[in-house]
C-alpha cells in the first residue's frame, strides 16, 4: 500500500472507530455484549498500530518518498478566505515518526489494558469511543503539516481529554476535574491561537515547513512573540507552571487514560510543538531561557508536591509534571533531541508505571490512598515487577530507558553552559527516585493496611491488564538502550539530526564530542549517585522487600523529621497543600472572579437594564404627571386655553418684532 | 419552464403567506391539519430556497434573480428583490430553521395552533423579506413586518412574564428603527436633491453606486449611520442595547427562541453589512473604532455575566451577546478575513444557538423549569440528549472541525491584522466561553441526578425521534461547515469583495474632536 | 336750531360724549354681566349691554346692524337665554358660589388679555380713515344679495341645523326620565 | 373720540376680555354662555368699526357682523339646548360639577 | 347668483338637500330607520359623484368666494366618505340604546356640508361659516345620547369651549381681514404679500390676529395646549361619534388650516411656522405621554388622536420650508386618509364591543377578545398596528411620507422628525397594550357575546381593507393628493 494512503489511515481509522461506535456502540454492548463493542475500535485502532509502524519505518528509514526531510501530503483547501488560505494535509518525518511510534503503541496497549479495566463499567462503549476520538486526535496533531490544523488537534485532544477525565461523571469531582482540565488548556491555547495569528500576519501562510522556511524574513522580535505565543499552548498542554494545575485533578479519569493521555501522549504535545518549530525558538534565545526556566520550576516544583501526596495516582501525576518539565528544560537549553528521547522513554515507562498503579486499583478494589496499602508485592507480582521495573527506569538508574534520556538532557545543560538546569535537574533526580521508592515502599512493602474487608479479595489482574504490563515493561528496559546508545552519535539523534540540524545550527550549541572517561563520566556518575541516594533513603523511611533486602518502615523518623522544626513543617505544608496553587486560583477566579461576574450581572440589571426601564419609567409617569392638567373642569381648561393664546400672542408680537 | 423564469425570489418570501392564509381558513378543531399545513408550506419554501442555491453563480458580483417592479412610482419606490451570496445563505438558513421550528412546535404548542402557525408563516414572510430586499423602502417593510408575529410569539406562547418581554422587545426595537426610517428618508432626499430625480432614491445598487462615486454629505452620513447604527446594534444586540434579549430569550416558547436568537439577531448584522457599510463608509469608518470597543465589551462582558445566569435560556441568550459581538467586531474591522469571519459567525451561531435553543426546549417541555440550580445529573437519565447537548455546547465554545470555530478564527484573525491587543482581548473569551458552557453542562447534566429531576419519575424521558429530527440537520450542517467552510466563503466571497472595495479610499469624518 | 358741534366748558362733541355714555354703560353692563350673583339679573345686564353697543352700531354708522342686533339680541338671543334660566335654576342656585376657585387668575388672564389688545390696536397702522362712513340699507341689502348671496344662504342652513338638533336635544322625552 | 378707531378697537378689546374673564370665572353655564356672547358682540364691534373706518371694507362690516350675528344666534340656540340636556341629567347648571370626566 | 355657481356647488347644495330629505323622511316614516339609512346613503353617493363631476373642472363660483379644485375634490370624497363609514358603524349602536336614526344622520350630513364648505372655500367668511356648521352639529352629536350623563357633560364641555374658541378664532379673523381690507383668500395672500415684501415689520395687529387665528385652529384640531376638550368630548360621546369626531372635525380643521395659514397666511409663514414646531411637538409628546397612562381604551385612543394631529402639524410644518412644499402638504393629506381609516376603523370596534349597554371601553373589556371575537380582535389589531405606523399599513405609509417631508425640509422640522420617530415608538406601547389585553389576557367573568350587524360588519372590513390598500399600494392615492396639494401651492 502506497505511503499516501497509509499515513490518513493512521488517523482516520480511529476516527472510524469512533464515529461507529459513537452511533452504534450503546445498541451493540445491549445487544451483543461488550466483546462486540469493542470489537471494531479495538480493530481500528490495531490496524493503525500496524499502518503507523510501516509508515515510521519507513520515515526513519529515511526510504522514499520521506527521505532526509519528510514526505507530506494535502488533502483539501480548508479555509479558503480570500488571501487567507489554509489546507489540511500530514507530514512525516523523523519526529513525526517517533512520536506515532509512542502514540500508536502506547494507544493500542491501553486499549488492550481497557478491555480487562473496564469489563465491569456501563459506559464500557463509551469509553473506547472517546478512545478512538483521542487516538484520531493525537494522531491528527502528530501528523498535521499546518499550524491551524494541529490547533484543531490541539483542541480535538483537549476534548478527548475532558470526556475521558469526566467519565464516570456522576461523581462530581471528576465532572469538576474534566472541566477544569478544559477550561486551563484554553488558556494556554489562547496563547497559541494569537500566535498562529501573529504567524500569518507576518508570513502570510500557516504551512508548518513554509513557515520554519521562512523565518528568515521577519523580524526577530516578532519571532520572539511568536515563539513566546506558541509556548504558552505548549505550556497548557504539557501542565508547565503555572497551568500546571489541570494535571493532577485529571487522575479523576479512569486509570487507563490516565496512563494514555495524562503521562504518554497528550501531555507530550506540548514539547512536541516546541521541538517542532525549534527554529522559531532557536531565533529567539530569550524565549529558550524562559523555555528552560519553566521547565526546571516546574521538574522542581512537581517533584517537591510528589514528595508528601498519598494518592497513588497523583503521585504518579506529579511525577508526571515534574519529568515533563525535564523536557522542558531540555527543550530551553537546546537539547531538542534528548526531549525527545525523554518523551519516548517517559511514555513507555510511565504508560507502565500508571497502568500498574490501575493494577493496584483494580486489586484493592478501587481504593487510590498509599496509607490503605502496602505489603502488596506478593499478591500482585506481575504487576509488582512490572511498577518496579517503571520505578528504577524513572529514577535514572541505568541501563533502563530514564536513565539515558534524563542523563542526556542533564549532560547537554551542563555542557551548554546551563549550569542551573543541570544543577537543579540533578536534584530533581535525586527526588524522583526518592519519591517513587516511596510509592513502590508504601504500596508492596512492609505491612498490608488494606482495609480487611477487601484483603482476602486481592489478587492479580486478568491477562487483558498484565499483558500490556509486561509489553510495555520490554521497552522501558531496552529503549534507551536502543535509542540512546552509542553515546554522542546515539541512533536517535541519527533519526532526528535533519530535523533539529538547523535549530542547533541556529542556535549555536557546541557540539563536543563525547567522552565517557571525561565530563560525561562524571556528570553520568553524579546523577546515578544522587538517585541510588534517593533510592536508599526512600528504603530507609518506608522499608524494603526485595528479595534478601529486608527493612522495615520507619514512618516515625519520617514525622520526626517533617516536625522537625517551623522550616520543615511548613516546607511539608506547602508539599502537601501543592504550594497552594489550587488554593490561589480558586481564590482568583472562582471567588473574586465569581465575585466580579455577579457584579457585573447586578450591573446588567440594574444599570444597564436599569436605564432602559428607567427610561420606560421616567416617560410613563411624565404621562401621569400631565395627565392630572386634565381636571375635568371646563373653566381650567378655558383659563388653560386663554394662557395658551397670551403666551401665543406673545410669542407672535416677539417674532414679528424680531423681523 | 425554465427554473430562471419563474419569480424564485417571490415564491419564497410569499409561499409562507400564502401558507398562512390557508390556515386561516382551516377549522379550529383540527389541530393535525394546521399542523401539517404550516409544515409543508415552510417546506416547500425551504425546498425553493434550495433552488436559489443550484443556481446561484458565486462569481457574479451582481446581484441574482432581480425582481423589479415598480410601487411607489413618484418616489421610485420599487419592490425590488434579488440576492447575492450573503443574502442566499441568509434565506436558507430562514427557511431551514422555520420548519424546524415549526415541527419543533408540533408539541409544546397546544393552545391556539392556529394562531401561532399563522404569526410563524408571516414572521418568515419578513425574515425572508428583509433578507431579499433591494429597495430600502421596501426592506424597512419587511424589517417592521417581522415585529409583529414575533410580538405576539412571545406576548401569547410565552413565559409567566411574557408581557413584560415582549413588549420591552417591541419598543426597544422599534425607538431604533423608526430612526432608521427616518435616516433612510433622509438618505433618500438627500439622493434627490444631488441628482434631481426621485428614481433610485431607494434603490440600494442606485444607493451604493452614488456612495462610491459621489458619496453622501458628511453630516449626512453620520446621521444616518448612527440611525441605522442604532437599529441594528439594537437587533444585534450590541452592548449596552442587549437587556432586552435575555428577557426575550427567556420568555419565548422554544422555537420563538430559536427564530430570535438564529435568524432575528442575524438581521442587525445584516443591515450592517448590506446597507450600513456600503451606503455611508465615510460614516462607518469614523465610528468603527467606537463600535469595534463596544463589540469588545460585548464580547468579554456578555461572556461574564453569563457565567453566573441561573436560567438556562439567559445564560445561552447571554452567549449570543458574546457571539454577536464577535460578528459586530469582524464587521468593523474592515478586513477581508474578519467580513468573512463575521459572516460564517452569523450562519453559525444560527445554527449552534438555534440547536441549543431546541435542546432547551426538548427538556423544557419535560420539566416545566429552566431553573439551572434545579437540574443535574440529567446525563445519566437522558443519554442521547445530554450527547447532543454536548454536541452543540461544544460548537458554541468554538471546538475547531465544527463550524464555530471557523468564523470565530477568521474573526480574530482579522481582528488582529487590525490590531493585536483587540485580538487579544477577544481571544480570551474562548477561555470565558468554555468557562461558562462547561459551567453550565456540569452543573445540568454531571454529579448525582437532582431531587427534582427524580421527583419527574418517568416523565423525564430521553429526547424522542421527531426532536432529534429538528437538531439533527442542524448538527449535520454544524459539522460539514467546520470540515468545509469553504462551501460558505466561496458563496459570500463576492459581497465581501464588493463591501470592502467600497470602503477602501474612504477617510473618516470628523465628527467634533473625534477622529 | 344750532346747537353747537362741541360740548361748552370741556370742548368735548356730542357724538363723542355720546360714545362714552355708551362706552360706560357697555363696560358697565358687562362687568355686571360677569359679576352679578343672581343670574336673572345678568341676563337683564347683558340686555343693557346689547341695547348700548346697538347704540354704538347707529353711532358708528351701521344703523342696519344696529337695529338687527335689537332684533336678535334683545328680541331672541336675550329672551332665549332667560328662558333657559328659568328652566335651569333650582332655588340653592344662586347662593352658592358664583365665582370659581380660579377667578382670579382668570381676572388676571383676562385683564392681560385685554392689555395686549389694547397695546397691539394702538400700535397698528389700520389705515383707517379720519370719520366713520355711513352704510347705506339700499347699498348693504345689494351686497348682502349680490356679493355675500352664499354666506347667506348657508347661514340659513346653519340655523336649521342648529335648531333641528337643538329640538331634539331639548325636547323631553315622552317615555325617557324626563 | 367717536371718530377714532382706536378707540372703537379698544372699546371691543375691552368687552372681550370682559366676556373672556366671565367665561373664566363663572361657574353657571348660562353665564359662561352670556359672557360668550360678550366676546361675539365684541367682535361685531370690531368688525363694524373696520367697516365704518377703512373705506376698502366699507359695506361688508354690515354684512358680516350681520351673519356673525345669525352665527351667535345658532350658537346660543345648540348651547341651549345642551345646557337643558344636561341641566335634565344633573340637576345642577354649575359647570365646574360636570367633571366626571377627568385625567 | 348664477346657473355656473349652482352648478359649482351642486355638492355642496346636495348634501343639504340629503339632509333635509331625511327629515322628510322621518316625518313621513316616523320611527323607521331604514328608509332614513337608504335615503342617506343614496343621497351620499349622488353628493360623491357630484364631487367627482364638478371636481373634473376646477372652477369659481360667487366670484371666487367658492372654489372648487383638486385639493376640494380630494377632502369632500375622503368627508363622504367617513360620513358614510359613521353611517355605517351607527345604526347597531344607537339602535341598541334606542336614539333616533333620521336625526342622527340629518345632523351628521349638516355636518358634512359644513366640512365640504370649508374644502371650497375661497373666502374667509365662508371658512368662518364652514367651521361653525361643521362644528355645531359636533356639539350635537356628542350629546346625541341625552340621557346619558357623560355624553351630555362631554357635549357640553366641547360646547362651551368650542364657542370660546370660535370667538378667539373670529377675532382673528377680524383682525387679518382689517389689516388686509379684503376677505377673499386669494385677496389676503396678495396683500400679505406686499406687506411682506416691505421691509416693515409685522404690524402688531397682524401678529395679535394670527395669534388668535392659531389658537382658534389649534383648538379645533385638538393642539396642545389647546387640546383639553378632545378626552372629555370623545369619551363621553356615544362611540360611533366618537370616530366621528376624532376624525371630521380634525380634518377638517386641517382643511381649513390649509385655505388659511396655506392659502391666505401663506405668505407669513415664516412667522407662523416654527409655532407651528413647537405645537406639533408639544401635541405629539402630550398626547402620547398621557395615552400612555390611561386605562379606558376610548380615552386612550383620544389622546392617541391628539399625538395624531401632532404628526399632521409636521406636514404643516414641512410646507413652510421651500424644500418641500409640495410633499409637506401631500404628506399631510395622505395622512388625514390613513388616520381617517385607521381611526375610525379603531372607535368602530370599540362601538361594536358596546353593542350592548353597560359595557365599558375600559382594557379590562378587551381581554381574551382574540378568543371571544377574532375578527374584531383581528381588525383592531390591524387599526392598532396601523396607528402604531407598523408597515405594510396606511398609518406607516403616513407616517413616512410625513417624515420624508420633515426631512426634507430640514431645520427645526427636521428634529420634529426625530421627535415624531421617538414619540411612536412610545406609543407603540399602549396601543400594543390593548394587542395584549384581546390576545394575552383572559376575560373575568363570562362576557356577553357580540352581535354584528351587517352593515357594521361592511363598514368595518371597509375601513380594514382601506387600511391595508393605503400601506400597501399606497400609489394609487398619491397623484390625487399630489394633483390636490398641487392646486393649493400653485
Amino acid at each position: 500500500m502506497p505511503y499516501d494512503t497509509l499515513i490518513p489511515l493512521i488517523a482516520i481509522l480511529p476516527l472510524a472507530g469512533f464515529a461507529f461506535t459513537a452511533l452504534f456502540g450503546r445498541r451493540l454492548q445491549a445487544r451483543y455484549g461488550r466483546a462486540a463493542a469493542s470489537a471494531v475500535p479495538m480493530a481500528m485502532v490495531g490496524i493503525a498500530w500496524v499502518a503507523a509502524m510501516i509508515v515510521a519505518a519507513g520515515a526513519l528509514g529515511g526510504s522514499a518518498p520521506f527521505g532526509e526531510h519528510g514526505h507530506g501530503i494535502t488533502f483539501w483547501e480548508w479555509i479558503p478566505a480570500g488571501q487567507f488560505s489554509v489546507s489540511t494535509g500530514f507530514f512525516v518525518d523523523a519526529l513525526t515518526a517517533c512520536l506515532l511510534i509512542v502514540v500508536t503503541t502506547i494507544g493500542l496497549l491501553v486499549h488492550i489494558y481497557s478491555l480487562g479495566y473496564m469489563s465491569h463499567d456501563g459506559g464500557y462503549w463509551r469509553f473506547f469511543a472517546y478512545l478512538n476520538l483521542f487516538m484520531f486526535s493525537m494522531l491528527l496533531l502528530v501528523l498535521a503539516d499546518n499550524f491551524l490544523v494541529v490547533f484543531v488537534a490541539w483542541e480535538l485532544v483537549g476534548l478527548s481529554s475532558y470526556l475521558l477525565i469526566g467519565f464516570w461523571f456522576p461523581r462530581r469531582s471528576a465532572a469538576l476535574a474534566s472541566k477544569k482540565a478544559f477550561i486551563v488548556n484554553r488558556v494556554g491555547d489562547v496563547g497559541f491561537i494569537l500566535g498562529i495569528m501573529l504567524i500569518w500576519t507576518s508570513l502570510h501562510t500557516l504551512n508548518i515547513q513554509a513557515v520554519l522556511a521562512g523565518l528568515g524574513k521577519i523580524d526577530p522580535s516578532t519571532i520572539s512573540w511568536i515563539a513566546l505565543l506558541v509556548l504558552c499552548g505548549a505550556v497548557g498542554k504539557s501542565a508547565q507552571f503555572p497551568l500546571h494545575v489541570w494535571l493532577p485533578d485529571a487522575m479523576e479519569g479512569p486509570t487507563p487514560v490516565s496512563a494514555l493521555i495524562h503521562a504518554a501522549t497528550m501531555v507530550n504535545a506540548g514539547v512536541y510543538l516546541v521541538a517542532r518549530t525549534s527554529p522559531i525558538f532557536a531565533r529567539a534565545p530569550e524565549i529558550m531561557v524562559v523555555v528552560a526556566a519553566l521547565g526546571t520550576f516546574t521538574a522542581i516544583l512537581a517533584a517537591s508536591i510528589a514528595f508528601t501526596q498519598t494518592d497513588i495516582k497523583r503521585v504518579l501525576a506529579y511525577s508526571t509534571l515534574s519529568q515533563l518539565g525535564y523536557m522542558f528544560a531540555a527543550l530551553g537549553v537546546g537539547a531538542w533531541t534528548a526531549a525527545i528521547f525523554h518523551l519516548m522513554a517517559h511514555g513507555f515507562f510511565k504508560g507502565l508505571l500508571f497502568l500498574d498503579s490501575g493494577s493496584v486499583i483494580h486489586a484493592v478494589h478501587d481504593e487510590q490512598d498509599m496509607r490503605k496499602m502496602g505489603g502488596l508485592s506478593k499478591k500482585i507480582p506481575i504487576t509488582y515487577w512490572t511498577m518496579l521495573i517503571g520505578s528504577v527506569a524513572i529514577s535514572g538508574i541505568p541501563p533502563l530507558a530514564g536513565f539515558f534520556s534524563k542523563d542526556e538532557i542533564l549532560g547537554e545543560a551542563f555542557k551548554n553552559g546551563f549550569l542551573w538546569v543541570w544543577a537543579i535537574g540533578f536534584l530533581v533526580a535525586g527526588m524522583t527516585a526518592f519519591y517513587m521508592f516511596r510509592l513502590i515502599g508504601l504500596t508492596f512493602w512492609g505491612e498490608s493496611r488494606v482495609d480487611p474487608a477487601v484483603e482476602p479479595e486481592i489478587h492479580e489482574s486478568g491477562r487483558a491488564m498484565t499483558i500490556p504490563l509486561i509489553l510495555l515493561a520490554i521497552p522501558t528496559i531496552f529503549i534507551g538502550l536502543f535509542l540512546g546508545l552509542p553515546f554522542g552519535a546515539s541512533r536517535l539523534q541519527g533519526w532526528l539530526e535533519p530535523v533539529f540540524g538547523p535549530a542547533v545550527a541556529l542556535a549555536g550549541r557546541i557540539d563536543q564530542p563525547f567522552a565517557l572517561a571525561g565530563i560525561d563520566g562524571g556528570l553520568i556518575l553524579a546523577s546515578v549517585s544522587i538517585a541510588a541516594l534517593g533510592i536508599v533513603l526512600a528504603w530507609r523511611f518506608f522499608g524494603v522487600d526485595l528479595g534478601p533486602l529486608r527493612s522495615k518502615a520507619r514512618l516515625s523518623a519520617v514525622s520526626a523529621i517533617v516536625g522537625a522544626n517551623g522550616a520543615t513543617r511548613f516546607l511539608y505544608r506547602a508539599s502537601l497543600n501543592k504550594w497552594w496553587f489550587d488554593d490561589l486560583y480558586d481564590l482568583l477566579f472562582i471567588r473574586i472572579g465569581g465575585r466580579v461576574a455577579n457584579s457585573l450581572w447586578w450591573f446588567d440589571r440594574n444599570v444597564v437594564d436599569g436605564a432602559v426601564n428607567g427610561t420606560g419609567r421616567v416617560v410613563g409617569s411624565a404621562g401621569g404627571g400631565l395627565r392630572r392638567i386634565q381636571t375635568g373642569r371646563v373653566q381650567n381648561y378655558a383659563l388653560g386655553i386663554a394662557l395658551g393664546l397670551i403666551v401665543m400672542a406673545a410669542a407672535y408680537l416677539v417674532i414679528a418684532g424680531s423681523r | 419552464m425554465n427554473i430562471a423564469d419563474l419569480p424564485l425570489i417571490s415564491l419564497i418570501t410569499f409561499v409562507p403567506l400564502v401558507g398562512a392564509v390557508v390556515i386561516a381558513f382551516l377549522p379550529r378543531n383540527q389541530p393535525g391539519a394546521i399542523r401539517v399545513t404550516a409544515l409543508v408550506f415552510a417546506l416547500v419554501s425551504f425546498g425553493l430556497s434550495l433552488l436559489l442555491l443550484v443556481g446561484f453563480n458565486p462569481t457574479n458580483p451582481n446581484f441574482q434573480y432581480q425582481e423589479v417592479h415598480d410601487w411607489i412610482p413618484v418616489f421610485g419606490i420599487q419592490y425590488k428583490v434579488g440576492i447575492d451570496g450573503l443574502s442566499a445563505l441568509l434565506v436558507v438558513l430562514t427557511t431551514t430553521l422555520s420548519w424546524i421550528s415549526i415541527l419543533a412546535s408540533f408539541r409544546p404548542i397546544k393552545e391556539r395552533l392556529k394562531e401561532y402557525m399563522i404569526s410563524f408563516l408571516i414572521l418568515e414572510v419578513g425574515l425572508i423579506g428583509v433578507f431579499v430586499a433591494l429597495d430600502l423602502f421596501l426592506f424597512y417593510i419587511f424589517w417592521e413586518v417581522v415585529l409583529v408575529p414575533m410580538y405576539l410569539v412571545i406576548g401569547i406562547w410565552g413565559g409567566s412574564n411574557r408581557i413584560y418581554a415582549t413588549i420591552k422587545f417591541v419598543l426597544y426595537t422599534l425607538v431604533g428603527s423608526l430612526l432608521m426610517l427616518v435616516a433612510i428618508l433622509a438618505t433618500a432626499f438627500s439622493f434627490q436633491g444631488a441628482t434631481g430625480s426621485w428614481v433610485g432614491a431607494f434603490d440600494f445598487v442606485t444607493l451604493r453606486g452614488f456612495a462610491a462615486t459621489s458619496g453622501f454629505a458628511g453630516n449626512l452620513q453620520v446621521f444616518a449611520f448612527l440611525a441605522f447604527f442604532l437599529a441594528f446594534a439594537i437587533k444585534v444586540p450590541m452592548f449596552p442595547f442587549h437587556t432586552w434579549l435575555p428577557d426575550a430569550h427567556v420568555e419565548a416558547p422554544t422555537a420563538g427562541s430559536v427564530m430570535l436568537a438564529a435568524i432575528l439577531l442575524k438581521l442587525g448584522a445584516y443591515g450592517f453589512i448590506r446597507f450600513a457599510l456600503p451606503i455611508f463608509p465615510a460614516a462607518a469608518r469614523t465610528f468603527g473604532p467606537l463600535i469595534i470597543v463596544l463589540s469588545l465589551i460585548a464580547i468579554i462582558y456578555g461572556a461574564i455575566v453569563a457565567l453566573v445566569q441561573p436560567d438556562w435560556k439567559k445564560l445561552i441568550a447571554y452567549s449570543s451577546v458574546t457571539h454577536m459581538g464577535f460578528v459586530t467586531l469582524g464587521i468593523f474591522i474592515f478586513q477581508e478575513q474578519g467580513l468573512q469571519g463575521a459572516i460564517l459567525q452569523m450562519i453559525n451561531h444560527g445554527l449552534i444557538t438555534g440547536g441549543l435553543f431546541l435542546l432547551v426546549g426538548v427538556m423544557y417541555e419535560r420539566t416545566h423549569d429552566r431553573t439551572i440550580a434545579k437540574f443535574g445529573g440529567l446525563a445519566s437519565r437522558a443519554p442521547v440528549y445530554s450527547a447532543a447537548f454536548g454536541f452543540f455546547v461544544f460548537a458554541s465554545v468554538g471546538l475547531p472541525g465544527l463550524s464555530g470555530f471557523v468564523g470565530e478564527f477568521l474573526v480574530l484573525l482579522g481582528s488582529f491584522a487590525y490590531n493585536p491587543w483587540v485580538a487579544a482581548i477577544a481571544t480570551s473569551c474562548m477561555i470565558l466561553a468554555a468557562g461558562y458552557l462547561l459551567y453550565m453542562f456540569q452543573r445540568i447534566f454531571t454529579g448525582e441526578l437532582s431531587d427534582f429531576l427524580r421527583g419527574l419519575g418517568n416523565h423525564l424521558t430521553d429526547i424522542s425521534p421527531i426532536e432529534m429530527l429538528t437538531v439533527v440537520p442542524l448538527a449535520a450542517l454544524i459539522v460539514v461547515f467546520g470540515l468545509f467552510p469553504g462551501l460558505l466563503l466561496h458563496m459570500v466571497q463576492g459581497t465581501v469583495t464588493t463591501v470592502l472595495t467600497e470602503l477602501n479610499g474612504v477617510s473618516a469624518i470628523r465628527v467634533f474632536f473625534w477622529q | 336750531m344750532a346747537i353747537p358741534d362741541a360740548l361748552p366748558f370741556i370742548n368735548l362733541r356730542w357724538d363723542d360724549l355720546l360714545f362714552i355714555i355708551l362706552s360706560v354703560v357697555l363696560v358697565g353692563s358687562g362687568l355686571l354681566v360677569v359679576t352679578l350673583r343672581d343670574i336673572i339679573r345678568c341676563g337683564l345686564a347683558m340686555m343693557v349691554c346689547f341695547a348700548a353697543l346697538a347704540g354704538l352700531y347707529a353711532l358708528v354708522g351701521a344703523p342696519l346692524v344696529a337695529a338687527a342686533q335689537v332684533l336678535v339680541y334683545i328680541g331672541a338671543i336675550s329672551v332665549l337665554v332667560l328662558f333657559a334660566i328659568m328652566l335651569t335654576q333650582t332655588k340653592a342656585a344662586p347662593a352658592r358660589l358664583v365665582f370659581q376657585t380660579q377667578a382670579l387668575p382668570a381676572a388676571i388672564a383676562a385683564a392681560v388679555l385685554g392689555l395686549l389688545i389694547a397695546l397691539t390696536v394702538g400700535a397698528t397702522n389700520w389705515n383707517a380713515v379720519a370719520a366713520p362712513i355711513r352704510t347705506g340699507t339700499a347699498i348693504l341689502a345689494r351686497v348682502l344679495f349680490d356679493q355675500f348671496v352664499l354666506p347667506f344662504e348657508i347661514v340659513s342652513v346653519l340655523l336649521l341645523a342648529a335648531v333641528i338638533g337643538g329640538i331634539f336635544l331639548a325636547k323631553r322625552e315622552e317615555d325617557g326620565p324626563a | 373720540m367717536s371718530h377714532s378707531l382706536d378707540a372703537y378697537l379698544i372699546l371691543a378689546g375691552i368687552l372681550f376680555s370682559i366676556g373672556t374673564f366671565g367665561f373664566l370665572a363663572r361657574r353657571n353655564a348660562i353665564s359662561m354662555l352670556m359672557s360668550i356672547e360678550l366676546m361675539l358682540n365684541a367682535v361685531n364691534l370690531t368688525i363694524i368699526a373696520f367697516g365704518a373706518f377703512i373705506p376698502t371694507l366699507k359695506v361688508q362690516g354690515s354684512v358680516i357682523a350681520l351673519i356673525v350675528l345669525a352665527v351667535a344666534a345658532a350658537e346660543a340656540t345648540v348651547g341651549l339646548s345642551i345646557v337643558i340636556a344636561i341641566y335634565r341629567n344633573r340637576k345642577t347648571p354649575l359647570v365646574d360639577e360636570y367633571d366626571t370626566m377627568r385625567d | 347668483m348664477s346657473w355656473a355657481d349652482l352648478a359649482t356647488i351642486a355638492p355642496l347644495a346636495a348634501a343639504i338637500l340629503v339632509a333635509g330629505l331625511v327629515i322628510v323622511t322621518d316625518i313621513v316614516l316616523p320611527g323607521r330607520r331604514v328608509p332614513a339609512l337608504i335615503v342617506s346613503f343614496v343621497g351620499l353617493a349622488v353628493v360623491a359623484g357630484l364631487v367627482i363631476a364638478v371636481g373634473a373642472h376646477p372652477a369659481t363660483a360667487f366670484a371666487g368666494a367658492y372654489r372648487v379644485d383638486d385639493l376640494t375634490t380630494y377632502l369632500d370624497l375622503l368627508f363622504v366618505a367617513v360620513i358614510a363609514l359613521t353611517l355605517m358603524f351607527a345604526p347597531d349602536y344607537l339602535a341598541a340604546r334606542d336614539l333616533p336614526l333620521p336625526e342622527f344622520a340629518a345632523v351628521l350630513i349638516f355636518a358634512l356640508s359644513g366640512v365640504l364648505l370649508i374644502s371650497a372655500s375661497g373666502d374667509l367668511l365662508i371658512l368662518f361659516l364652514g367651521l361653525e356648521l361643521m362644528v355645531l352639529p359636533g356639539y350635537l352629536l356628542a350629546g346625541f345620547a341625552k340621557r346619558d350623563a357623560l355624553s351630555t357633560e362631554g357635549a357640553i364641555k366641547y360646547f362651551l369651549l368650542g364657542s370660546f374658541s370660535s370667538a378667539i378664532f373670529l377675532f382673528g379673523l377680524a383682525f387679518v381681514w382689517g389689516l388686509t381690507g379684503t376677505t377673499r383668500i386669494d385677496g389676503v395672500a396678495t396683500a400679505l404679500r406686499a406687506i411682506v415684501a416691505g421691509s416693515t415689520p409685522l404690524t402688531p395687529g397682524l401678529a395679535m390676529g394670527l395669534a388668535f387665528l392659531t389658537t382658534g385652529v389649534a383648538f379645533k384640531i385638538a393642539a396642545v395646549p389647546f387640546h383639553y376638550w378632545t378626552p372629555d368630548a370623545y369619551q363621553g360621546s356615544p362611540t360611533p361619534v366618537t370616530g366621528y369626531l376624532s376624525v371630521v372635525p380634525k380634518v377638517g380643521a386641517f382643511a381649513l388650516i390649509l385655505r388659511l395659514f396655506v392659502g391666505a397666511l401663506g405668505p407669513l409663514s415664516a412667522d407662523w411656522d416654527i409655532i407651528i414646531v413647537l405645537l406639533a411637538a408639544a401635541t405629539m409628546t402630550l398626547g402620547n405621554l398621557v395615552a400612555l397612562t390611561q386605562d379606558s381604551v376610548k380615552r386612550m385612543l383620544a389622546y392617541s388622536s391628539i399625538a395624531h394631529t401632532g404628526y399632521m402639524l409636521i406636514g404643516l410644518a414641512a410646507w413652510s420650508s421651500p424644500n418641500s412644499r409640495i410633499e409637506g402638504l401631500e404628506g399631510l393629506l395622505y395622512y388625514g386618509a390613513a388616520y381617517a381609516a385607521m381611526n375610525l376603523g379603531a372607535f368602530a370596534v370599540i362601538a361594536a364591543l358596546q353593542r350592548r349597554t353597560g359595557i365599558s371601553s375600559q382594557l379590562e373589556s378587551f381581554a381574551g377578545l382574540g378568543r371571544r371575537e377574532p375578527f374584531l380582535a383581528i381588525l383592531m389589531t390591524l387599526f392598532l398596528l396601523s396607528l402604531t405606523g407598523i408597515p405594510p399599513t396606511a398609518g406607516f405609509f403616513a407616517k413616512a411620507y410625513i417624515i420624508l417631508a420633515a426631512v426634507q425640509a430640514g431645520g427645526p422640522a427636521g428634529i420634529l422628525a426625530v421627535i415624531a420617530v421617538l414619540n411612536a415608538a412610545a406609543a407603540a406601547f399602549y396601543y400594543l397594550r390593548v394587542v395584549v389585553y384581546m390576545f394575552m389576557r383572559e376575560p373575568r367573568g363570562e362576557p356577553a357575546p357580540i352581535f354584528l350587524g351587517r352593515l357594521m360588519r361592511l363598514g368595518l372590513i371597509v375601513a380594514a381593507v382601506l387600511t391595508m390598500v393605503l400601506g400597501l399600494v399606497p400609489g394609487l392615492l398619491l397623484p390625487i393628493v399630489g394633483n390636490a396639494a398641487r392646486a393649493l401651492t400653485l
